[in-house]
């Protein structure tokens, strides 16, 4: 443990201080912060490397062209897949909505989009849309009062709806609940189901192996994994992925132009119109490498135990009730306090430097299904510490004596 | 509460703390709004939190009546203090109050900032707008 | 004109020596070079400010979304246009593409849309597409010999097919021409056409009026701009902007979501799903700040006369034959040396270290019309100077005796 | 020319421009393609110019006989270093051939950057393909 806790001195947003306090970043689940190589890697191409890719013959365009489809192939190592079925996208958010968009022409009147209660709007309103676009319908496999999927129950629910395109997050950002998706998928996989895993959270925390997952599709979004913003990935296996009409059009993308007719290049080069995310490729390439640096099983224990200590350092405060799975779960915890409103909570801590989310963190359906108009969410990541959550405790003992008062 | 009174309150605060603590007190007297007035109509939009407003003028049509709501704690402080400006106040005077400028000087204006999302710009607004329709 | 050969040094990346000579950046139209500040923001903001936006109310998170939004105002002030009326997209390409799907609902079979001969494909691809889903018919405003677009033969064109749909560059990307698209785009209006004016090209060397151009849509790449990778602009007179349909869905960019029924905000929010490419703004915002402190009659002169330079030095070569408008420019020029392939030029010269593009450069249209399998092309921008110039012709002469020899 | 004497031309060259103007002399000794021979099917993808590419057994169907042609210089004379590498050689013979090392030890590996658009490494591989089939 004590090597982890040496990795915090890499993130340099960590070390400032907020109102005075020393800053506590516990919102991990909505950006994850940039360990110094990542930004170091920023700047070291647009201040030594700046070219566009793919374009050039001179010695900075091919620089950068080597480099930018080194971190393909990094990424699909990372996740155990092949380079030419991975995507960059613009986020988590595009990369739903360049699947949805090209399942329409699969999808018949009546067909079955499956998802589930807990779904970030990333992960439904697309859905929506093509369900709407097809006359499909989207149905819904539920939570319980505590936002916890029962496996067992959700199998069924497959079993029954035989959905042809089933989407779910890998972790939900609002309760960090880990879903069971390898068994989901490969029950909605016996009806022949189209398999969508929203990886946005879980990616960091996971590691997931997506040949053992089996899912057809992938997400995740690069600012969530110590990565830049505008960057994220699509992993889809080859032929499904090759076989989806193009998305968006524009240079780079095309076989052959002219007015009367344009061809295509194949995956993934057919869904990367127009010059992409270069710098974001490149610095999440350095976030990869220096997650490569950190052991997954000595990560994992850790992020665990901290989770733990923070569970039950909150389970101890009288009024405050906890949601989700907290046995299963990537280190994220939403909670209220009697019948206060977050929005006081999470002003209050923020003036003892505590930075929380709060609210409907995108996903009013489940806020509407626990009967909630929001909640307190605290995500962690390995840099973070016990201290940390100390400091928040206190705080958090603090802002109730303060609303009480 | 007069809004002088609010302004020597605030002025003292020597911590963030203390001064939601006297913003949240102030929201305490503020009278509950009936459920029959939280209408949607009455609704401020922009305001992450509800926010309900209602403005009259009193029955020799000379002086505003305010009466508002909110369901956080601080943004009801805040409201509180909105009112407290503008209440009793004629419409030509109240179209001289620069309530951002009110905010500066009570050392509140970090809380102001629109991605707090507390909605104070929004409350001023629809206040200035409606005292444009009455007058 | 001292002044303005000192902001060379700013762009850390022209500082290097490639192969042994040092490096002579010509290929801006790819993609431009970044100024110390421009790196130096994303740098803070990775370092010090990281969070996400639009979704915090702790101190991070504020400062972000305030800074993001001013970015917003920024170049609004620039294109005199307002706040409201600015999307931020990945790049030119997609705001084009967004434009091309929001009209789908507009179009009735054989409308037509009518584009020029010069586009980049990312200008015509999208718009074909969009003919092919709604039976409309792209038509193409012709070049003469030269690449160069007769504006009254255009503005006759639009008149004889009163076209629903109008999209044109504001300069071209492989010669360099600027249109005269204030006519053209008047003209296409008294037939109610939706104008679109792709100023991926122009924003940076003729910093538009968008008030005064009176064009619908205008959409440019902030890469190309100064400002970092992974976003692009796009204006939209408010009305028309906020009336085209949603185009990705997910966070952010929604009022109400249920499973039932999903409720969208208005325009911009409405085209802005998800985690937006925050430190890409926060860079376009100190790109718009450094350009800002450059007075625009300086610079443009200044571009001007080095243009006017290199046309000069080029054309006195035996073999050498220019295209495009040499009088309207933006600073970019395309050539080809009797019937020699275009990639040996590029080649050798990269040998000298001489950056230039060669190819059909994404206008594969154009170079058929051209009769040509592609050009060497020269683009400058006002980090340039004359000894980049005579280096080149150095180099140029060199590659002719190498390839002669 | 025999690949060995390549190899010794190439070897020592001082500059970029050397052995830019060796490997375009190599391509100028390259017969032109006849237009019939530049067929689709003999195009090797993968290139930023075109190349054409066949590949026989001579008539004692020992012997590996290549020809090829390309539009630009500098990628012609890369090509006539890979099929003086090939020509002559028995198919086993050919599949030992590691053409990427070789080009390293020519000192033009940089050349061969799957960025640079050469397709050197789309020809290799064709070549590998075509003789794998041919046995
Ligand atoms: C005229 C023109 N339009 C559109 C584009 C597409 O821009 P981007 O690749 O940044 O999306 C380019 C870029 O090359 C261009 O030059
Ligand atoms: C589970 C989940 N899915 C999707 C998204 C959307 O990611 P992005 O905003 O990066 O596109 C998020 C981000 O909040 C998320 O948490």
């Amino acid at each position: 443990m004590s090597d982890i806790a040496q990795l915090r001195n890499d993130f340099p947003a960590l070390d400032q201080h907020i109102e005075g306090n020393p800053l506590v970043y516990l919102d991990s689940g909505a950006t994850s912060q940039k360990p110094q190589t990542v930004i170091d890697e920023i700047n070291r191409f647009y201040a030594k490397n700046n070219a566009n890719v793919h374009r050039g013959l001179h010695t900075l365009s091919e620089q950068a062209t080597l480099n930018y489809e080194k971190v393909r192939e990094k990424i699909a190592n990372f996740l155990s897949v092949n380079a030419t079925e991975i995507v960059w996208t613009s986020g988590a958010t595009e990369s739903i909505n360049l699947v949805a968009a090209g399942l329409t022409q699969h999808l018949l009147q009546d067909d079955i989009i499956l998802i589930t209660a807990l779904e970030h709007h990333a992960n439904i309103v697309p859905w929506q849309q093509l369900a709407q676009r097809t006359n499909a319908k989207l149905e819904v496999i539920p939570v319980n009062a505590q936002g916890v999927i029962d496996t067992a129950q959700a199998i069924n629910k497959i079993a029954q709806l035989q959905p042809k395109v089933f989407a779910c997050s890998h972790a939900s950002n609002t309760l960090g609940n880990i879903q069971e998706v390898e068994k989901l998928i490969a029950k909605a996989k016996e009806f022949g189901a189209v398999t969508l895993i929203d990886g946005a959270q879980a990616f960091l925390h996971l590691r997931p192996n997506l040949k053992a997952l089996d899912c057809d599709f992938y997400v995740l979004s690069a600012h969530k994994a110590l990565g830049p913003t505008g960057l994220g990935v699509l992993y889809g296996k080859y032929d499904l992925l090759n076989s989806l009409p193009v998305y968006q059009t524009g240079g780079e993308m095309i076989k052959q132009v002219s007015f009367e007719e344009t061809t295509f290049r194949d995956a993934p080069a057919k869904f990367e119109p127009g010059t992409p995310n270069i710098s974001a490729v490149l610095g999440f390439g350095a976030a990869l490498d220096y997650l490569s640096t950190i052991d997954f099983a000595t990560m994992h224990h850790y992020e665990q135990s901290l989770f733990k200590y923070l569970v039950k350092q909150l389970s101890q405060i009288e009024g405050i009730k906890l949601y989700g799975d907290l046995e299963n779960n990537i280190g994220t915890v939403s909670f209220t306090y009697k019948s206060e409103h977050h929005y006081d909570f999470a002003m209050l801590l923020n003036s003892y430097g505590i930075a929380v989310r709060s609210g409907h963190h995108c996903t009013q359906p489940l806020m509407q299904t626990l009967n909630l108009n929001g909640t307190i969410r605290v995500s962690l990541a390995f840099y973070n510490n016990k201290t940390d959550i100390d400091r928040f405790i206190d705080a958090l003992h603090n802002c109730i004596a303060l609303i009480e008062g | 509460m007069t809004y002088q009174e609010i302004h020597d309150k605030l002025s003292n605060t020597a911590s963030w703390q203390q001064s939601y603590r006297e913003i949240m007190l102030l929201g305490k007297q503020l009278p509950t709004l009936p459920d029959v007035l939280k209408t949607e109509q009455a609704k401020v939009t922009g305001c992450e939190s509800n926010v309900w407003l209602h403005i009259e003028l009193d029955e020799q049509q000379q002086n505003l009546l305010l009466v508002g709501d909110s369901d956080t704690r601080i943004v009801k402080g805040l409201l509180a203090i909105v009112l407290a400006m503008y209440s009793g106040k004629t419409p030509t005077e109240a179209k001289q109050i620069d309530a951002y400028q009110e905010f500066e000087s009570l050392g509140l204006i970090k809380h102001l900032s629109p991605s707090r999302g507390n909605g104070i710009k929004a409350i001023v607004e629809t206040i200035q707008k409606q005292i444009a329709q009455l007058t």
